[in-house]
């Protein structure tokens, strides 16, 4: 069986949230591994949300501007 | 932010291929779809967290833990929220720029800080030897010896024999 | 875009204005309305009726380089995002066959027997933003459009580049599908040609050639791109900088010649031009791209003759420099590039303008019409109680729940924490539901609400609008985006699907019962305006706003009105502009509203948005004012270079000399025989990095003025680049025609100034004849133009960035070209830029719209996304005031500490602050450490989940 | 004296031009209708794929 990795995201609302959305409009497909957080900006995003993110046991984290 | 994150991992262990930072314009779909699929493929590759880096899941657990409080320290977000407001000031936000800045700034305080709570975590759990110790942080005897000094000064810890414990509150 | 959402903007679509009659005030309006066969209350833009459509058409918005269906949406963004039939190609409407979308509709929207309608309007002014229309194909005809398949329109290649586009971003060869090797950008297509009709700039087509031949070689990096042109005319702010830079970093050539010859040889494109050197050239290309200009809008001509509405001789409205926005009926006004060819930016500034000129025309009724939306008031007990979580879970038709199974979503949702009501909904966003939403939130006494359905991007909005009515704060919803970012993308596995929807809505529902109810922050606004700067620029903006209702204080640093306005003597247009500052003066020194100070200083502006104190500096001592916005129209310098002997030799002007040598009878100007003109002198790369944007328009003028009252003597002009962009471009064929000889120099040969005893003359290097020429110069007058005026003090007073070059920096480059990053400072003129006088007066009023804007409101509201400091925890370090993007913190002294506060005027919610806050003092608004860390704790329960199954087999194993 | 105006304004064409002229008018108490030929506001706007020299999405 593969491994599913379990990722963990965190997208601008003004940029990758909104290409995430675009994405769905246009019915691109990807993986559905990732869980998404949204924020207001990356500037928001603070190394804790990225070290708790790894702590609790995400596979991988992915920030999108 | 990504610079420092990427060096905190890194003492922790993890590979940094597993947090990207990457930009997609409201535009931008397919760029944004490949950002996803690519990074979930590479993940897929590196396999669960800790088995492309060799580390067991208590000692994972034990440097996150460590990096967790680091990150929530005092010390260190006053020293990551000023080298960022230094950076702004000379605007020089090229990736040597910034790179040299934390490994200059960032990296020492990381490391000691990171240690420091790796090795008062394992002694809160009872006694160890400094062997064991070693082996758990992965730290080498010059870097710990001070620190269980220091500890011990302060009257956290004390030594028995060949193991150090915490001390007993009076 | 927000139109779509704004309670004031109804917009009418498929629709054309038949009639207009009445006068200012009180216009009726008559609109014809064709059908749209899709009920717009119902729609909710799934798509299905596309999907279902068997005709397929043209697709006119890809440039008809793709197909798309008779039922439709034009693209995934389109406001209203409402699918609509092609009457023309529906089969059900053209010929009674198909009724498929229909029978697919979920929410039954179609509508085959939709009538036109014809609706009547009362209105007190219009404005005309008709755009503009597309260059004939006869015209690109000429350069083998339509009859070599890899010739292709600017517009056509925009389509090429979108990755949402045709190719899905890929530039291909329409004859063979492979990647161009070679491509040739062609220039002045449809523009400067008097053959087609068309003898003006369009001006925007130099800068998007270059934008476009760089999209190009960033998908394509083997490429080679050659331009063509006759001039390169990039003339707008920070235009040039950037042109240079990407020829350097793309290594395109760029070729000066007339528009090439096109011929197809073989598989490949043969170009035929002749250089300035007279040499003929013939080169082969894989792709020609046409750079086709901005025509006058189709529908104009019938549009002015029904409104009784001038054009010029081009198609375009005829307006006067003084009054750009005007047409010649009272109360119909034009903007953007119906007014004449013109670019985003300043499209965007007559726009604003625009609103400010009926603002100022309706004054008296603002508000009247506009509507208030009102809501109970919030039941805040309710809200303070532990969280009672509703969840609603959306099938969007078949959208989500044909993909993630919806009532196992919602079934798993009430096992949540804090859950204790869920329900699965058709469609959340009906009106209908929305009703029931309210009923539910009653019933139940939810106090926190998470919908799972699309994005909150489009629908957040509405769903805080729902619990406002239902006596919630706005903030205590949370959205599970599991349509756009799941069931759309995952649709080939639904378990997978499933899997994360559940995640999401179990993330959401732990970010949710974080939501703290915050309260929407107003902020009131002092009702006046401060305008720095009394000449063009400041009094039109002063006598914008002081027209719209508003006191206003201007203030100018010299003892009389006017600035640079005051050496300028005659116009292009033959407008004469004495007369024009005269009237502006006189209109501003009689209006009740407006305080003049001259001689005036602004020592020290402290405050934001709504609430500014400034002190103003006389000889006589100082006062101190309270306002609301703040305008710097500070204006701009004649730049004297040190070139040429300016200065030195008194037969050496400027052109601003010129202007006052023009006025006067005899003198240094009627004993010149031979007048010579050089362009750029100091400008593009000397002591000014940029070009100054009105020197070209300048020289063409003065010098017809020259030959105008002395038609003997001979003129030179000598330049890099004409740049007479626009209408003007009519000035400098005519100029040519007067006899003006124009000579083109090279920036590495420029002109050198040549003393033969009392003698001048100028030494040039003519291409056409490939040797050194010698002029006579009696006169010597240079474009030498304009430098940043005291820019840099007020931009540390107020803290708001300038340019490289000393201008100040736009808080957006396209889109918001007058406001600045700090909120409630506005800019206009020479300030901003070099332009000439009607522009000048265009963004004038833009900045006093935007500046109007919370006058009229009369209160500054804010997104409660802000930041907030707990200043009790606060160590007052200062880092979060230091980077902060938008100057919306500041440190005040509390006690006796510094403490860091947030000025909730400014803050956009970003978040620097807190993620860098070394005491974790700061909170944002919705987006709290707390709901954050919440959903990460949140995502890792499914990690735990796994662990846990995983084990759970290996023990079954 | 003369009939009360109107605070209502018609803008023709739903360009960037359009748009921007609705939304600012909006902002400053009147109300707007918007008036397309087409079926969507926009303009030739949404048809650029990137603006320059930012290049943000057009939208």
């Amino acid at each position: 069986m593969g491994f599913d990795p379990k990722i963990l995201s965190f997208f601008c609302h003004w940029c990758c949230y909104a290409a995430a959305d675009s994405a769905g409009v246009a019915r691109y497909q990807y993986p559905p591994n990732n869980r998404v957080i949204r924020v207001m900006c990356t500037g928001r995003i603070d190394p804790r949300f990225i070290i708790e993110s790894f702590y609790v046991g995400a596979d991988g984290v992915l920030v999108g501007g | 932010m990504a610079e420092a994150t990427k060096r905190i991992l890194e003492l922790v262990g993890i590979k940094l291929e597993r947090f990207r930072i990457d930009w997609a314009s409201a535009a931008e779909a397919p760029l944004f779809v490949k950002i996803v699929t690519d990074f979930t493929e590479a993940i897929k590759k590196l396999g669960p967290l800790g088995e492309a880096e060799g580390l067991e899941r208590e000692t994972l657990r034990l440097r996150l833990e460590a990096a967790r409080e680091l990150t929530s320290k005092s010390r260190f977000r006053a020293a990551f929220g000023n080298l960022a407001r230094e950076l702004k000031k000379v605007g020089d936000y090229s990736p040597e720029g910034i790179s040299s800045r934390v490994e200059q700034k960032l990296v020492p305080l990381i490391k000691k800080e990171l240690l420091e709570s790796e090795v008062k975590n394992l002694l809160s759990q009872g006694p160890v030897s400094i062997e064991a110790l070693l082996q758990k942080t992965g730290a080498t005897q010059d870097d710990i010896v001070p620190i269980l000094e220091s500890l011990s000064k302060k009257g956290k810890v004390e030594k028995q024999g060949d193991v150090w414990q915490p001390k007993a509150k009076e | 875009m927000e139109a779509g959402r704004s309670p004031n903007i109804e917009i009418i679509t498929l629709a054309e204005l038949k009639e207009l009659s009445g006068k200012p005030g009180n216009f009726r309006a008559k609109l014809h309305i064709r059908p749209r066969y899709v009920d717009p209350l119902k729609c909710t833009s799934c798509g299905m009726c596309t999907t279902y459509c068997p005709k397929e058409v043209v697709d006119e918005y890809n440039e008809r380089l793709t197909f798309t269906k008779a039922a439709r949406i034009d693209y995934a963004q389109a406001v209203p995002t409402i699918y609509y039939l092609d009457e023309k190609e529906c089969l059900r409407l053209q010929h009674e066959s198909c009724q498929l979308c229909a029978n697919v509709c979920g929410p039954n929207a179609i509508v085959f027997d939709q009538q036109p309608e014809e609706r009547e309007l009362e209105v007190g002014a219009v404005v005309l933003a008709l755009g503009f229309g597309r260059v004939p194909e006869e015209v690109l005809e000429k350069y083998g459009y339509g009859k070599y398949p890899d010739v292709l329109t600017s517009l056509e290649l925009e389509r090429l580049t979108c990755a949402s586009g045709p190719t899905e971003g890929e530039v291909i060869r329409p004859s063979d599908f492979t990647h161009p090797r070679r491509i040739a950008f062609l220039q002045c297509v449809g523009s400067r040609d008097v053959t087609c009709g068309n003898g003006y700039c369009s001006s925007v087509c130099c800068m998007y050639a270059m934008k476009e031949a760089s999209v190009v070689k960033e998908h394509l990096p083997e490429a080679e791109i050659d331009l063509f042109f006759m001039d390169i005319r990039t003339q707008g702010k920070g235009f040039d900088e950037a042109f240079n830079r990407a020829v350097e970093k793309y290594g395109f050539r760029t070729i000066y010649a007339r528009v090439p010859r096109v011929d197809q040889v073989g598989r490949r494109l043969a170009l035929t031009y002749v250089t300035e050197d007279g040499k003929t050239h013939r080169d082969f290309y894989d792709m020609v791209v046409l750079s086709v200009g901005l025509d006058a809008p189709q529908d104009a001509e019938v549009l002015a003759e029904r409104l009784g509405i001038e054009l010029n001789h081009y198609g375009f409205a005829k307006t006067k420099v003084s009054t750009p926005l005007e047409t010649n009926v009272p109360g119909v006004f034009v903007a953007g590039a119906f007014q004449g060819p013109k670019d985003i930016p300043e499209s965007v500034v007559q726009a604003q303008a625009v609103a400010a000129r009926c603002s100022e025309l309706l004054a008296e009724v603002r508000g009247q019409d506009a509507i208030h939306k009102e809501f109970p008031p919030e039941d805040e007990e309710l809200e303070r109680l532990e969280p009672r979580i509703g969840v609603f879970v959306c099938h969007c038709g078949v959208n989500i729940a044909g993909v993630v199974n919806v009532k196992e979503v919602a079934r798993y949702a009430s096992t949540l924490p804090g859950v204790v009501y869920t329900e699965d909904v058709l469609y959340s966003c009906s009106q209908d539901t929305l009703n029931e939403l309210v009923k539910k939130i009653k019933e139940n006494r939810l106090n926190r609400v998470v919908i799972a359905a699309c994005s909150p991007r489009t629908h957040e909005p509405l769903f805080q609008e729902t619990l406002r009515e239902a006596g919630l704060n706005p903030a205590l919803i949370e959205m599970a985006n599991i349509r756009d970012q799941c069931a759309w993308v995952h649709a080939e596995d639904p378990e997978a699907a499933t899997q994360k929807a559940k995640d999401q809505v179990r993330m959401a529902v732990a970010k949710a019962a974080r939501l703290m109810p915050l309260e929407l922050q107003r902020v009131s606004v002092t009702p006046s305006a401060l305008v720095i700067g009394g000449g063009a620029a400041g009094l039109q903006a002063a006598l914008s706003i002081a027209n719209q209702g508003f006191e206003v204080y201007l203030v100018e640093k010299e003892e009389e009105l006017g600035g640079n306005l005051r050496r300028v003597t005659g116009l292009l247009s033959g407008e004469r502009p004495q007369k024009i500052l005269e009237d502006l003066i006189k209109q501003v020194e009689s209006h009740p509203k407006v305080k003049i100070y001259k001689g005036t200083t602004v020592e020290n502006i402290s405050g934001y948005v709504g609430n500014f104190t400034s002190t103003l500096r006389r000889e006589e001592g100082s006062e101190v004012i309270n306002h609301g916005v703040v305008i710097l129209a500070t204006g701009g310098k004649e730049h004297r270079p040190v070139l040429f002997g300016l200065g030195e030799n008194e037969r050496v002007l400027t052109q601003l000399d010129l202007e006052g040598e023009l006025e006067k009878k005899g003198g240094r100007l009627s004993r010149a025989k031979s007048i010579v003109m050089i362009q750029c002198v100091g400008s593009r790369g000397e002591d000014l990095k940029y070009c100054s944007k009105l020197c070209c328009q300048q020289a063409v003028k003065n010098a017809l003025r020259i030959k105008k009252k002395y038609p003997k003597k001979d003129i030179y002009i000598l330049f890099r680049d004409m740049r007479t962009y626009g209408f003007s471009e009519d000035a400098y064929r005519e100029a040519r025609k007067a006899g003006i000889i124009f000579i083109r120099y090279q920036v590495d040969r420029k002109p050198e100034l040549v003393k033969r005893g009392k003698s001048l003359g100028v030494k040039i290097y003519d291409a056409l004849l490939g040797e050194e020429l010698f002029i006579p110069a009696d006169l010597l007058v240079l474009s030498v133009g304009i430098t940043p005026g005291e820019n840099e003090e007020i931009s540390k007073v107020i803290k708001a960035p300038l340019t490289g070059d000393g201008f100040f920096l736009e808080a957006h480059v396209k889109l918001m070209p007058v406001e600045l990053p700090v909120e409630g400072v506005y800019v206009c003129g020479l300030a901003h830029g070099p332009k000439p006088l009607e522009e000048t007066l265009a963004q004038a009023r833009a900045a006093a719209a935007k500046a109007a804007i919370p006058l009229a409101k009369g209160y500054v509201e804010v997104a409660p996304i802000v930041s907030r400091v707990d200043q009790s925890k606060c160590i007052g370090c200062g880092i979060c005031a230091a980077l902060c993007p938008y100057g919306a913190i500041e440190m005040v002294k509390v006690g006796k500490r510094k403490k860091a506060q947030t000025i909730t005027a400014s803050c956009k919610g970003c978040g620097i602050c807190a993620s860098h806050c070394p005491v974790l003092a700061i909170s944002m608004g919705g987006f709290t450490d707390e709901a954050i860390l919440a959903q990460i704790e949140a995502f890792g329960a499914f990690v735990e989940r796994e662990a846990e199954e995983k084990t759970e087999k290996e023990e079954a194993a | 004296m003369a009939k009360k105006k109107s605070g209502k304004v018609l803008v023709l064409g739903g360009g960037i031009t359009g748009v921007q002229a609705a939304l600012d008018l909006a902002d400053l108490g009147y109300y707007v209708y918007l008036v397309d030929k087409k079926a969507s506001i926009g303009g030739v706007m949404a048809q650029l794929d990137k603006t320059f020299p930012t290049n943000d999405c057009s939208i």
